[in-house]
């Protein structure tokens, strides 16, 4: 691949930003406690962000909305965890466990 | 009084309502109001018949009077419907008439304290009103109307005393068999519609002078004319019970016997006849000359078939029955060898004598309160009256000659067939033969020997009774003058009827009849009559040959005989008991396939589909499946079942669902290496 | 950045601000019960009020719009002039606007504020007076409607993620606001996961549209963008990947699971909240992104097109199917509103090809449509039946669905709070047995739900059977062209008589089944003036077709900003 | 246009307006509920007389105009306008409708389980049936289809017999089902007739017309025939009949079999022969052998029951069967002469007047019966006619007529379809004289199972019809009667209907 103006191709950030996302994607399927859940979703916000500045910085003409983009999403995925931890700890209080394969009440 | 002829049919019609309304309260519970209106149309149609015969009216309309209003539109043309008045309608107002009236001033005595007594009479007047309606009418839907009103009639008289499971059977059989010929006639009124354009009879437009039009070869070889023709002789062979319907009639003797010897006697079994004649330049116009054919020798076969049968019959009225079937063979018989003239002066004559045997056997009934001649006899001394015009009506039927109505017109009808068909002359004569040996048979069972039940005490019947016994036997000796050989009055009117056309048709046909007396005709006719009297005398009067010793070698043809040929069970068997399997294979058919297999099955099949589901879920809930037997098997089948209550189970559904649509979007797009220019869009 | 004319989006300003002094009073009457502000000036009666007024606010914000529409003016921004829409707020450099509240965007804000009033108003009668933290709950309900309205008229990739992002968090703490009851924070747990899963799938995709097609977050830029870069594959799975986020919202079949778990365990007004109020969003952002964005190309390959319709019949079938064994109302209710989502997307389906349909993409100046698209424009009445189809439906949806859930509501209500799990069998309120004789014990509600019911079903005269006149319509008039439209007609048609099937059970059980030993229900004031409302609209939209059907159908025009009248 | 003659909207509205009147009547007045409704049933019904006398015999008929027109603007977007008239067809609808729906409310005063929604019901009912007949636009016209289905679903779900319920639904979704793709093809000829829904404009658009439009065509006429067959009902989609009939109340029934299965019929006559002329020219031998199918099956099936209510719902199939006999001749093409189209047109038409007055009747003896005896089974009954004769008149002459005694309505429509039939085909003519016979038959054995042989002595003391049944079933005889006699009365109605829809077939 052609040597770009950073050293690295932006396939490399590409790559990360995936491996990233399935990791994320993966833990939300696994994980057997919604603490584990939220991280999960944290990685794959994350991964997001890193597409956003890689994007950002290696078009042609580099602009900074990608930026502007990931520093809304962190903020948001700040706000989305404390929601999160506020359900999860009135979950906790209710059944004194977080355990969601154990939460089926509602099903079919 | 002709253009008021319309009214000879209202009269009746304001009997019926009004004795039906107000029965009970109207004078001589409702009797005497319908015998007020029959006879007003009896003397209006006496009134008629002087001034059309004898007033010079025929001539004044040239044959025929006719008026017309409108009844129904089709498109732009319109079907209009009225009466008219020609010597034929003529002859059947005063038949109908006088019989109606005799009839019912007969029953207030034969009806005395029955407890429907007034609806007796309102069905009566209704019968004739529906009968005259019938007579007068000049438009086929018309004919037709009034014929099934005749028939409906005859339904409700038949059934007079429904309580009686048989008499009810009896009411329903008539009506259904008659119904079957009727089905035959509505065929052929809309053939005949569709062909000439018009459905009245007279006028240029009208049915009779455009037959031509119907005269084009059908289907099967036969002229349209000849098909319409049989068409309308079901009708016939239904009302008038010919062969094969004729099986009603017999049972039609249930109602009360007034009723028989009105309706299954004199009028309404004559209706048949009268259509013939009425439609005969139909069949004049068929060119094969299969219609008459047909009609000839049914009308033959009839007259044999029903008058063995009578031999053999043991009640009174079915006797009497029998004897009317075979007597109605003999008119269509004539009206198919161009009889028409005779055909008509039978039906003529039939109806007096023969509404006279009714009463009489109504009288015998009323006395002796049996209908079994086997419980008779001896009654000649103790019902003098009855046994005598009993014997004049039954020497009429015989057809004795010079002294008897019935002799002229059948003389006449055999001359008729020795001059056009042999077959049906032989037939003929064999047939009187037969009629005078049942008749007498009858004769000498009820009338001589000793009363054969002691407890029996029979009594004259009331005046009331009597009187108009008295007048039909004096009718059934003097209305054969009309008709004579020499002084032939009933053929120089009848004939005109036809229009000059179907006239000139009849003669030729007719050619070179010898129009006065046939001394050959005359000698096989009253030989045979004479020759039944005898052997029924030395039988059943002075038993010199004993009907026992035939018993062996005729005894099979004797039960054969007495079982009417065994036409009621195959009839039974056949036709009544398919239908009834028919119907019952109908409805499973409908309920189970149709409303269970398709509809209810398209509903259970859904109904199952969403409970299964729902079976299913309820033991997956309480089962531990392990996750990995859960996931193949749910993705599979259930989408219901997708819902398991767990998150991550959502979300993994939820990748596996990304996948699935990125790899489709994706798919279009791999062949075209789409992913290298990525690397050179960026620095 | 040019800032634009803000009154355009006053309504959702005023919504936001409300909510802060709901919240705020609430919070000083918590501290000092009994004598404090809660005595005189209760925030829970406040909140429907202020939101009552804010429905003004929102026409007025649509008749500027109207007049605004399709008209642009000279904007600095920076060094030189651009053009942009009069409508478009926060303009970007290129003339790309991230919130354009056109006649589209003010009838969803709108829709959501009547929403949002008569969902406050069940909340009224169903919670009742002792509800802890009332005034958070109509705080956020608020905060909610804001959302909304924002997400209605974002035309930029990161305004639409914020808003729907807003949008989602509020309704999460709302499913999960009954503190003391499980199954409500069950419910509230799922939501949340399921639905950060897919907002972080959506962003993954949107990061991808914004690297592809060179890098701008505008709709109108990506559309271009799309457009060179249509080869690559990736352009594809971004859109795809975007599309996850909004299905959602949307609870269209694959992304649907949180439906019925959540409907069934959250308190009854919030379920009628998310399957109402925050599903007309997630439309509002479908329509918008498909009509500008999309291209199905020709000719048509597998494209996510086609993903859409196979999607579309398939949220039908399953709605309507799984929906019949259901015995939970509540339950049965969320199924019907997923096959509900199906008919509406016939709609979006018909409305993306009437404008965003190939070969009209947008090309030149900041996507001023082709001229086949400007001579539509021309006679406003001609070009009806394909897009209004959406809208119609949603307002016809909003109310039947809303009056539905109201007598659910009321009818369901044991107690102010949900009982805790524990007895959750005890808690029969919501099961279709609960309504068995029900016309003997209140006819008003039994007969006003049927109309509920049977306007779902779409048997007329209701204003469901004009909401689904206008989107088969639709779908036949534009079938002529793509016939799988047809084939989702008939899809429709054959769902409306399974759905028929179980709406009418449960009213064959209001109506035939005894009511042994039930009691006679009774509510207060707001629930009966919220089902009045539902019931006058759903079966006055008949007669009243004839002023909407012409706004709605100027409304769908505006969709595609810049239009130039 | 002529100015709006606002006749038929009012009869139509009456109703309704008398339906929310009912509703403000407290419930326990059931003598004041029962006299408005009836007082208010009597409106529609005088109105529809005045219409009968003031339509105009040669005026204009459907296609190439209407009487008593009114056209208002609705939708105008969308082209639909709030449009009704009458013509021929319609005209003795109205007036069936109107009074059929009397006498089933005076026939109703013995209804004392929930009375106020069973009258409210009604009258909604009524303003549903009534606007089919004399509405002009298709969205109307469906609207009001659908709104007459919803009052009858309560009507047999609430006061039906024992399997009401599974009766009630049975009936709800297989109309259901039939109006759907009824509203498809509406939609259909909507875009392919020039976007209008008036039915006018539309009969006169010639549409789908040519080979490119064939199999559309074709759909939207088989769509359209599902949707009437079902209510019809036709030979293959009849099951539903006998269910609804059986549990519905006699007042039900009696709207059931009198009015709306004449929608099915009106349909055909009013929308599939004028509006779609090629494609029922080519399909019309279909329905003619469906219809001689229904005739024969009818009359058997019928034979076969032993429960009274539902041997007149098959028979209904059967007198149905001439009807849409008459229908399919009608638009046969080149098979028939011009002259027997209209006469089996005419026939169609009056068969369904007589079917309404003849059935109608028949419904309400029944229910006479099954409240003094509380069962249906034939075989329970026997010599009623000694004992209540009055109503042993009544039946016997309804039955009579029904089964087409000449001097009654049945036989002039049965004459004139067979005749019109005989042109087309002899063949059918023949199958279906044969069903003449045995619906004879079947009539028949019922009078002799129910009125004739010897009495059950159970029956002793069964009163006699009283005033009420007496003036519900009298008014219907009469009719049958006065229109038998003297069909010019009504066929001159008929005749210009006729005339223009088999004008319209070339």
């Amino acid at each position: 691949m052609s040597h770009s103006a950073y050293g690295i191709p932006i396939t490399w950030f590409l790559t990360l930003g995936a491996m990233l996302f399935c990791i994320g994607l993966f833990g939300m399927m696994v994980r057997r406690s919604a603490i584990g859940m939220l991280l999960s979703v944290e990685l794959m916000l994350n991964a997001a962000n890193i597409n956003f500045i890689a994007f950002g910085s290696y078009l042609k003409l580099p602009t900074i909305a990608g930026q502007i983009f990931a520093i809304f999403v962190i903020t948001l995925a700040a706000a989305e965890a404390a929601v999160g931890l506020a359900i999860v700890i009135n979950i906790y209080r209710l059944e004194q466990h977080v355990d969601v394969d154990k939460m089926t009440a509602m099903k079919l | 009084m002709i253009e008021h002829a319309w009214l000879i049919p209202l009269l009746p019609v304001i009997a019926f309502g009004l004795v039906l309304l107000f029965g009970r309260k109207a004078p001589g519970n409702g009797a005497y109001v319908a015998i007020a209106a029959i006879c007003a149309s009896l003397a209006m149609s006496l009134a008629v018949a002087f001034q059309w015969f004898l007033g010079g009216a025929s001539a004044a309309h040239n044959g025929l009077y006719s008026v017309t209003i409108q009844w129904m539109p089709v498109g732009s043309q319109m079907i209009d419907m009225g009466f008219s008045i020609d010597a034929l309608s003529v002859v059947m107002l005063l038949v109908v008439t006088i019989v109606a009236s005799l009839v019912q001033i007969y029953s207030i005595g034969y009806m005395h304290g029955d407890p429907r007594y007034p609806r007796y009479f309102a069905y009566h007047s209704l019968f004739a009103a529906a009968m005259l309606t019938l007579v007068i009418a000049n438009n086929v839907v018309l004919m037709f109307m009034s014929w099934e009103l005749v028939g409906l009639t005859s339904y409700l008289l038949i059934g007079f005393w429904f309580e009686r499971p048989s008499a009810m059977r009896a009411a329903k059989k008539a009506f259904l068999v008659t119904r079957v010929g009727d089905v035959g006639f509505l065929a052929g009124i809309i053939l005949i519609y569709l062909k000439t354009g018009s459905l009245n009879l007279f006028g240029d437009a009208g049915v009779f002078e455009n037959l031509t039009r119907l005269d084009v070869i059908g289907p099967w070889g036969l002229p349209l004319t000849a098909i319409a023709g049989l068409l309308l002789f079901c009708g016939a062979v239904g009302k008038s019970a010919q062969f094969p319907l004729h099986v009603w009639l017999p049972d039609a003797m249930e109602g009360p016997t007034p009723v028989s010897a009105l309706i299954h006697a004199a009028t309404m079994v004559a209706a048949g006849v009268y259509l013939v004649a009425r439609m005969y330049p139909v069949y004049l116009a068929d060119s094969s000359g299969m219609a008459l054919q047909v009609v000839a020798y049914v009308g033959a076969f009839t007259a044999l078939f029903a008058a063995t049968i009578g031999i053999a019959q043991n009640d009174i009225k079915r006797v009497l029955a029998y004897s009317t079937v075979s007597q109605l063979g003999y008119m269509i018989m004539s009206l198919g060898v161009f009889g028409y003239v005779a055909g008509m002066f039978h039906l003529f004559t039939h109806a007096f004598f023969k509404a006279n045997l009714f009463l009489g056997s109504g009288s015998v009934i009323h006395g002796t309160g049996t209908q079994d001649i086997r419980e008779m006899g001896g009654l000649k001394k103790k019902m003098p009256w009855t046994y005598w015009t009993f014997l004049i009506s039954t020497l009429s039927l015989c057809g004795i000659p010079f002294v008897t109505a019935g002799g002229w017109s059948k003389e006449e009808i055999l001359a008729v067939a020795w001059h056009t068909n042999r077959v049906v002359f032989v037939v003929g004569v064999l047939g009187a033969f037969t009629t005078a040996f049942y008749m007498f048979r009858l004769v000498y069972k009820t009338f001589y020997g000793e009363p054969r039940k002691h407890d029996i005490h029979a009594h004259e019947s009331p005046r009331v009774m009597l009187v108009p016994l008295v007048i039909l036997a004096f009718l059934a000796i003097f209305a054969g003058y009309v008709g004579t050989p020499w002084a032939n009055v009933f053929e120089r009117n009848l004939v005109p009827v036809l229009g000059h056309h179907y006239e000139q048709v009849l003669e030729n046909k007719l050619a070179g009849m010898h129009h006065g007396f046939n001394l050959t005709v005359f000698l096989f006719a009253t030989g045979s009559a004479l020759l039944g009297i005898f052997m029924a005398t030395i039988i059943w009067l002075k038993p010199v040959l004993r009907i026992e010793k035939l018993e062996p070698s005729f005894g099979w043809l004797a039960k054969l005989v007495e079982n009417k040929y065994y036409i009621d069970e195959i009839y039974q068997a056949t036709i009544i008991r398919g239908l009834m399997a028919a119907a019952w294979l109908a409805f499973a058919f409908d309920k189970w396939v149709i409303d269970y297999a398709i509809v209810n099955g398209v509903g259970y099949l859904t109904r199952l589909a969403s409970d299964l589901w729902g079976w299913f879920d309820r033991t997956f809930v309480d089962g531990l499946v392990n996750i990995i037997g859960w996931i193949t098997k749910t993705t599979g089948s259930a989408l219901r079942y997708l819902q398991t209550g767990v998150a991550q189970h959502y979300i993994f559904l939820l990748v596996s669902a990304l996948v699935v649509i990125s790899l489709a979007v994706i798919a279009g797009h791999i062949r075209e290496e789409a992913w290298i220019p990525i690397a050179g869009f960026y620095r | 950045m040019h800032i634009g004319d803000i009154k355009l989006i006053f309504p959702a300003i005023y919504m936001s601000a409300a909510a802060i002094v709901v919240l705020i009073l609430g919070v000083i009457a918590a501290r000092r019960p009994g004598k404090g502000l809660d005595h005189w000036l209760p925030s829970h009666y406040l909140a429907p009020v202020l939101v009552f007024s804010g429905l003004f606010f929102s026409a007025a914000a649509l008749i500027q719009s109207f007049a605004g529409m399709g008209l642009s003016i000279e904007v600095p921004i920076g060094s030189e002039m651009t053009r942009a829409p009069a409508v478009a707020l926060f303009v970007t450099s290129g003339g790309h606007a991230q919130l354009t509240v056109d006649p589209f965007a003010a009838i969803f804000t709108f829709i959501a504020f009547a929403g949002t009033l008569i969902v406050m108003l069940i909340s009224l009668d169903h919670f009742g007076e002792r509800q802890p933290h009332k005034a958070e709950y109509y705080s956020i309900l608020m905060f909610a409607t804001a959302a909304v309205s924002f997400a209605a008229s974002a035309t930029d990739l990161i305004a639409i993620y914020l808003s729907i992002e807003f949008l989602s968090l509020t309704s999460y703490v709302l499913a999960a606001f009954a503190k003391t009851d499980r199954r409500s924070g069950e419910a509230g747990l799922k939501y949340f996961l399921y639905g950060a899963a897919c907002s972080a799938i959506g962003l993954y995709g949107m990061s991808i549209l914004f690297g592809v097609t060179g890098g701008s977050t505008a709709l109108t830029a990506v559309a271009r963008g799309l457009e060179d870069a249509r080869a690559t594959g990736a352009a594809w799975v971004g859109v795809v990947f975007t599309l996850v986020g909004f299905g959602f919202k949307l609870a269209l079949v694959p992304f649907h699971f949180w439906a019925p778990d959540t409907y069934e365990g959250a308190p009854t007004p919030v379920a009628a909240f998310l399957s109402v109020v925050s599903k007309a969003a997630g439309l509002a952002v479908m329509t918008r992104f498909l009509t500008i964005v999309a291209a199905p190309d020709e000719p048509v390959s597998l494209s996510w097109y086609w993903i859409l319709v196979v999607l579309t019949a398939v949220s039908m079938f399953y709605g309507n199917l799984v929906a019949i064994p259901q015995r939970n109302i509540k339950r049965m209710l969320a199924y019907s509103s997923i096959a509900q989502v199906g008919y509406l997307m016939i709609g979006v389906l018909t409305a993306m090809h009437s404008f965003g349909g190939p070969g009209r993409l947008l090309s030149g100046f900041f996507g001023v449509p082709s001229a086949a698209v400007r001579s539509d424009v021309a006679n406003l009445d001609l070009v009806t039946w394909d897009m209004q189809g959406v809208l119609i439906y949603t307002l016809a949806y909003l109310f039947m669905n809303l009056g539905a859930f109201a007598v659910v509501s009321v009818v369901g209500k044991k107690n102010p709070l949900n009982p805790p799990l524990a007895n959750a069998e005890a808690y029969k309120g919501s099961e279709i047995e609960n309504y068995s004789g029900l016309m003997r014990r209140s006819p008003f509600y039994a007969t006003s739900l049927t109309v509920f019911l049977i306007s779902l079903a779409g048997v007329p005269p209701t204003a469901g059977f004009v909401g689904k006149l206008f989107i088969f319509g639709g779908a036949i008039r534009m079938g002529t062209s793509y016939p799988e439209l047809i084939v989702l007609a008939i899809i429709g048609v054959i769902n409306s008589v399974i759905s028929a099937y179980y709406y009418l059970n449960v009213v064959r059980l209001m109506f035939f089944a005894p009511a042994e030993g039930k009691s006679e229900i009774s509510a207060s004031i707001p629930a009966n003036t919220a089902i009045a409302i539902c019931l006058v609209t759903t079966l006055a939209l008949i007669v009243v077709v004839k002023p909407v059907a012409s706004l709605m159908s100027s409304a769908i025009y505006s969709v595609v900003p810049g239009v130039i009248r | 246009m002529d100015p709006n003659c606002w006749i038929l909207p009012l009869i139509t509205f009456v109703p309704l307006v008398g339906a929310l009147i009912v509703m403000f009547i407290p419930k326990s007045n059931y003598s004041a509920i029962k006299a408005t409704s009836i007082g208010i049933s009597l409106i529609p019904l005088a109105l529809s007389v005045w219409v009968w006398f003031a339509y105009d015999r040669s005026g204009p008929q459907f296609p190439h105009g209407i009487q008593f027109g009114v056209d208002a603007p609705w939708i105008p977007s969308l082209g639909v306008s709030f449009a009704m008239g009458a013509d021929g067809l319609s005209v003795p609808l109205i007036f069936l409708t109107a009074l059929l729906t009397t006498l089933s409310l005076v026939y109703s005063l013995v209804i004392n389980e929930r009375p106020k929604e069973y009258f409210w019901m009604f009258l909604l009912l009524e303003t549903g049936m009534m606007g089919v007949f004399v509405s002009l636009d298709f969205v109307l016209f469906f609207v009001f289809w659908e709104v007459s289905l919803v009052p009858m679903y309560f009507l047999i779900g609430i006061w039906g017999g024992p399997k009401r319920e599974y009766a009630a639904i049975k009936f709800f979704l297989y109309t259901m089902v039939g109006s759907m793709a009824m509203l498809l093809a509406i939609l259909a000829m909507y875009f392919n007739g020039g976007r209008t829904f008036n039915m006018i404009e539309l009969a006169k658009a010639g549409l789908f017309v040519g080979p490119e439009y064939a199999t559309v065509g074709a759909l939207v006429f088989w769509g359209l025939f599902l949707g009437f067959a079902i209510k019809v009902p036709m030979f293959p989609f009849h099951t539903w009949l006998p269910d609804a009939h059986v549990e519905a109340p006699t007042a039900g029934s009696v709207i059931l079999a009198g009015v709306l299965l004449k929608m099915g019929t009106y349909g055909f006559m009013r929308v599939l022969m004028p509006m779609l002329p090629e494609q029922f020219e080519r399909y019309w031998w279909i329905i003619a052998v469906l219809s001689v199918v229904a005739i024969i099956y009818g009359a058997f099936v019928a034979m076969a029951q032993w429960d009274f209510k539902k041997l007149i719902a098959y028979s209904s199939v059967n007198h149905m069967g001439y009807v849409t006999l008459g229908c399919a001749v009608a638009g046969s093409g080149a098979m028939a002469s011009q002259s027997s189209k209209i006469l089996a047109l005419n026939g169609a038409q009056m068969q369904v007047f007589s079917h309404g007055l003849l059935t109608g009747a028949l419904f309400l003896l029944v229910g006479v019966i099954y409240e003094r005896a509380h069962t249906r089974m034939l075989t329970d009954f026997g010599g009623l006619g000694a004992r209540i004769p009055v109503y042993a008149g009544m039946l016997s002459f309804c039955s009579l007529g029904s089964l087409g005694l000449p001097g009654m309505t049945g036989f002039i429509a049965e004459l004139s379809v067979l005749t019109g039939t005989y042109n087309a085909s002899p063949l059918l003519t023949g199958l279906a004289l044969i069903g003449v016979v045995v619906t004879a038959a079947f009539m028949l054995w019922t009078i002799q199972r129910v009125l004739l042989g010897p009495l059950n002595p159970r029956w002793e003391k069964m009163p006699d019809a009283d005033t009420r049944e007496v003036s519900s079933v009298a008014p219907l005889m009469a009719l049958t009667l006065l229109f038998g006699v003297m069909p010019m009365l009504i066929l001159t109605i008929f005749n210009g209907a006729s005339q223009a829809i088999v004008g319209l077939m070339h």
